[in-house]
């Protein structure tokens, strides 16, 4: 085990699967002179040069369509969105063209790509620059969606995607990037299963459902409530689509109480899709109704102390667990 | 027109052709009686285009077009059989019945659909173009579209991005002067859409489709162009179709006059003609048209005989096999669909 | 009250709109000398010409973005696309410019716009043109969602869009457009105020919350379990964005039991967020977990019998129900 | 270059391009010491083009531009005072706060913003043409983009559109060489942007943006044309930045001695001198910059001591206000995005 930052592990996870696998590639806008307008391809234009880093012009919905003909035919692209706001341009290509290509040739073409970038609010960067777009994209049968809270995961996760022989849509954490974590040494070659969630930390107390930023701020808020005796068990789906309810749901059969934070509008979402599951399977189990903690629905501000009232929170979670304890 | 016509080809350019028309005739009439559902676009009036195209490449090239597909797909070594199945919606079609009309496939053929969305195909014939170079294969790939996807993004991110990395792609835009309802002064500020290819740095060239040699050469050019490393093409072909847009289509927007003015230039017609002038007589035409007649009346046979894709061959199909061990549980990841009632 | 079909429905709130106020136009694909697509905006041509009823090149992105930027300077626009699903072109300018730019701007500019077509599945129409959007845009802030079910519903929701100050996702049915049902006189201008959901059938036993198309299906499936002696009362909640959950709530509380049927996806989108907020609301109420009837996790085939397989039926909501009444 | 300046006009902009190149001087310090933060993109070099643009309009017109959008708002007539209080993140910011650096809006001055997503404001400054046309009124709407920004789908279709229906819009390519670390070679794949003008049968020109008032004749010229009801321009305008793509790009993609090279040809500068050739002397002119500068500071001031917008403020300013009659319950629509915990 070494301990590496997020970004790290992504590069990392894509210098390893290119130099195992000549047909995987990495495309998208400012990747390679450049080194990544997030740093995370720092050095891979050096290392494999410009027929395999590749800086596009500014064309999502051109380049991510590349990436799917190119996919079509053999390769296995991996297309940096600088960020994920940027692929609202080219979601015509993701959900027409990536996710239904398989079934449409009625099982001739395969789309092997990974879409990847970072995801979710930065730090005041506004309304257009904002999104958590796992709200648009798990619900999309043809798809795969990651969302790795960790470098590890992250890491794992990514060399899954690339292997993965349909689309993956990888969503990585904008403001995660410099979160250091444990990850295998390099000899290792971990590939994290999709469709595994992962028991983050044990309680018994309540069950809180995460993923992202709100991972982190979860772990905020065990903390704050291990303070008053409550034991939080914390439950990372990893993989939004697949996604892992038959962990979540042992987990609350335990607690019995469930709270899901998640960064996106608290409209549908992963975010409902887990509670509905959970009221399904679990139904007998609950003492209380499942609540939810995400961002607030409004498009982003742009001025620091607002946008730190729209973001979620450690507290919010604090608040939301007490109340499924009735602990108010 | 070619002087010296090389009438082996022509004979099997003709029964190309004639076999398209015959075989999309017979789809209206299964259309009209409920065998076939959905969109229909008939290809009629623009089979010189299809056929003409496909003779100037070679097995290493691939080609990519919209929804109008019928065409392209047999012109470019489609059974009959695949194909009248795959609008019958059976699962011995070519997408075994899933993508219908719209949505042909063949890769045997190097034939990558069938498309619905204006415009988000092309860049996916960038995509296909880029692999060949990437790989350093010899290939081309053509990208068709009409004359009104030439005003969405789609279609100018596809050629922006060939030209700056000068792709093997050839982009052919079938002008047959309307999209949907709406004739082209409607839809475009200019008149010569080649006049776009400029702003790419982009080889171009524009001609009528009426007689298939000269679709041929002329796209051969534009081929051998993009295949010698030169970059992309723009090419756009003068053409029009003789039925509606699609089957639901009464083409109202047009008199009856104007469209039996435009079948005088008819591109089988016009074969059928030169294969006269050439000594062709009308017992070796008949015999031609005979065998594309009853390839046409058998694909229609085994297409009503064939039967429906299962539920769950269905459910198979929407994400393709991978390792086992990338999934906590391939099976049930993949069985994500399966639920109606309370379902994942 | 006349009986008039949906489509005409439509029409009618859209001519009675551009006759009350010259700011309002309607703009789309074959919406003019074609007569629409789909006949919704038939003689309307005619009847204000061409200036007020204009034909687009197809170019979704371009023409939904000239609504925007024109109703950012005070005119009314009705976009109209072809089907929802080339609304997938324009999805950044309806998530990040229409949704957006009454707060980006500090509330200078406010867009009230229409964007509008038929949404759903039709008749063998495949993967690429099948889809209910709902799931794609009831989660944004900043917009609207309404998805009438009947013709009067179609009318009187359609007037409140048009004059709403706010950007309106207008979903009508791709299938309801032939259904006939009773609309107010001409004179009478009724306009059906967002944030209202209608009891459609009273019953005492479950209740199915639903809209467009599974609507009907939900009407047979209660006419099938009446012959049971079930009586289901069915809630059509109208707008999804706001999402009247008091009166859902309201009727599960009354009979304890809920299914909530809808043509789009299993996963996530407004099916899950009622879900949600039924669990959270009326927990104590709830003598079974909620189910949903969903049309499938796939592509949408081409073959009829596989499409009939897809989308959701009045016997899978009599299972779910008998399901949630523990009568299988 | 005109052979007879108008001195006071040239004392106007020398102004304007000088106190934009202060504000955005004194917006980067304020950036370092963490005052404003999120993505902050400077104009400074290209001051020429806002203020020649700015003068070339009448009260009727409109302008949309990127997030690079400081020079602009200010050339226009945004107050320094409700330009700094919106990097500030204030309530007294243009866009009282909300919207930051990128998306400074201001009705009263026909500045339209001030936007993020490349290409995407393209379309708005058609639709805001489309208004003017649809009005009868006599304005024109222009619309600023770098040259990055011409191979999205957002430049085509919002050309395209304009083009066919030709509205009173002027497309304005603020050619700066870089799009964030990626020079115009690997961008394009051609030299002269304008070349894609014809593909759209648009009146077009090209030309460099050193001297302010070759920027205003020249677009005024385009802007007459559009005025006139023959349609929209594409306008290429060759100028350059000098400081990096935003605060966080260092700009290792070019070297110091490029920068320098191009910096001999600022437009401030440039201005400054014509001015000094014209006989205003270093006292005048001094006064001229001690007058902006006491503007800037004011304003950064001013920013500092204002407040922010109160959640509740910000939570009203989602919707815009409708008629009671239009909602069940508009409050409670509205309200939509309270709460945190569990909410709707
Ligand atoms: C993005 C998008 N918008 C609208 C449509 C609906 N549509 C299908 S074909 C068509 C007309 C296309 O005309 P053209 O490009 O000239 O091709 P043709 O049909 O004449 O071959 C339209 C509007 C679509 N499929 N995709
Ligand atoms: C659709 C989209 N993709 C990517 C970005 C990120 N981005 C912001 S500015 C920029 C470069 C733009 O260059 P150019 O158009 O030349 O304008 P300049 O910044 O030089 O003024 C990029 C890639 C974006 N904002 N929108
Ligand atoms: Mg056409
Ligand atoms: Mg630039």
């Amino acid at each position: 085990m070494r301990t590496i930052r997020y970004r790290d592990a992504v590069r990392e996870a894509m210098i390893e699967e290119m130099k195992r696998d000549e047909t995987v590639f990495l495309m998208g806008e400012e990747v390679g002179h450049y080194q990544g307008a997030y740093k995370v391809s720092e050095g891979m234009l050096e290392l494999f040069g410009d027929k395999r880093v590749i800086d596009t012009p500014i064309a999502e919905a051109g380049f991510a369509g590349i990436g799917v003909g190119a996919a079509m035919v053999g390769l296995r692209p991996i297309i940096e969105f600088m960020t994920w706001n940027f692929s609202a341009v080219a979601f015509d290509q993701i959900l027409n063209n990536a996710a239904k290509m398989y079934q449409m040739s009625g099982g001739q073409l395969n789309v092997p790509i990974v879409f990847r970038g970072p995801n979710g609010a930065a730090r005041q960067v506004a309304a257009q620059h904002s999104h958590a777009m796992e709200q648009f994209y798990s619900q999309v049968p043809g798809l795969w969606v990651c969302s790795p809270s960790t470098p590890r995961d992250a890491k794992g996760l990514l060399k899954t995607a690339i292997r993965e022989n349909n689309p993956v849509v990888f969503l990585e954490g904008e403001t995660l990037y410099g979160v250091k974590g444990e990850v295998p040494d390099e000899s290792e070659d971990e590939i994290i299963p999709f469709g595994k969630a992962r028991i983050a930390r044990e309680g018994q107390h309540a069950t809180i459902v995460t993923f992202g930023r709100a991972y982190y701020e979860s772990f905020k808020a065990a903390d704050i409530l291990a303070k008053d005796g409550v034991e939080c068990e914390i439950v990372d789906p990893r993989t939004l689509r697949p996604l892992d309810h038959e962990t979540i749901i042992e987990s609350v059969k335990k607690t019995n109480r469930c709270v899901v934070a998640h960064e996106h509008w608290p409209y549908g979402g992963p975010g409902a899709e887990i509670v509905d599951r959970i009221q399904r399977e679990a139904f007998d189990y609950l003492d209380a109704p499942v609540l939810r903690v995400s961002g607030r629905a409004v498009p982003m501000p742009y001025a620091h102390p607002l946008e730190e009232r729209v973001l979620m929170r450690a507290e919010d979670i604090v608040t939301a667990v007490k109340r499924v304890l009735y602990r108010e | 027109m070619a002087s010296k016509v090389n009438v082996d080809e022509l004979k099997r350019y003709y029964r190309q052709m004639w076999l398209i028309r015959r075989f999309e005739e017979e789809s209206a009439r299964a259309y009209a009686q409920g065998k076939i559902g959905g969109f229909l676009h008939l290809y009629i009036g623009q089979e010189a285009i299809a056929v003409g195209g496909a003779a100037a490449l070679t097995p290493d090239d691939y080609v990519i077009t919209t929804y109008r597909d019928h065409g392209h797909a047999l012109a470019l070594g489609m059974s009959s059989r695949a194909a009248m199945a795959e609008l019958f919606g059976k699962k011995t079609g070519c997408s075994k019945g899933l993508g219908g009309s719209m949505h042909m496939f063949d890769l045997e053929h190097h034939f990558l659909g069938g498309h619905g969305i204006v415009g988000g195909h092309l860049a996916l014939a960038s995509g296909v173009a880029f692999k060949l170079k990437y790989n350093g294969e010899k290939g081309v790939c053509l990208g068709y579209c009409g004359e009104g996807a030439t005003n969405i993004g789609g279609f100018h991110e596809a050629l922006s991005l060939a030209a700056i990395w000068k792709l093997p792609a050839v982009f052919i835009v079938e002008n047959n002067e309307y999209s949907m309802g709406t004739p082209l002064d409607r839809t475009l500020p200019v008149r010569d859409i080649t006049t776009r290819a400029a702003g790419y740095g982009m080889y171009s060239d524009r001609f009528e489709a009426n007689d298939v040699f000269e679709v041929r050469e002329k796209l051969k050019k534009a081929v051998d162009h993009a295949r010698s490393g030169k970059g992309p093409a723009l090419i756009e072909i003068l053409t029009y179709r003789f039925r509606g847009h699609s089957m639901s289509d009464p083409g109202k927007y047009r008199t009856p006059e104007e469209v039996e003015l435009r079948k005088k230039k008819d591109p089988v017609r016009v074969a059928r003609q030169l294969l006269t002038d050439n000594k062709i007589d009308a017992k070796e035409l008949d015999a031609i048209d005979a065998d594309a007649e009853q390839e046409v009346q058998d694909a229609v046979q085994h297409a009503d005989e064939s039967g429906y894709l299962s539920e769950e061959e269905m459910m198979e199909l929407v994400y393709a096999p991978s390792p086992d061990e990338l999934f906590a549980d391939q099976k049930k990841a993949r069985a994500i669909g399966g639920n109606i009632v309370g379902g994942p």
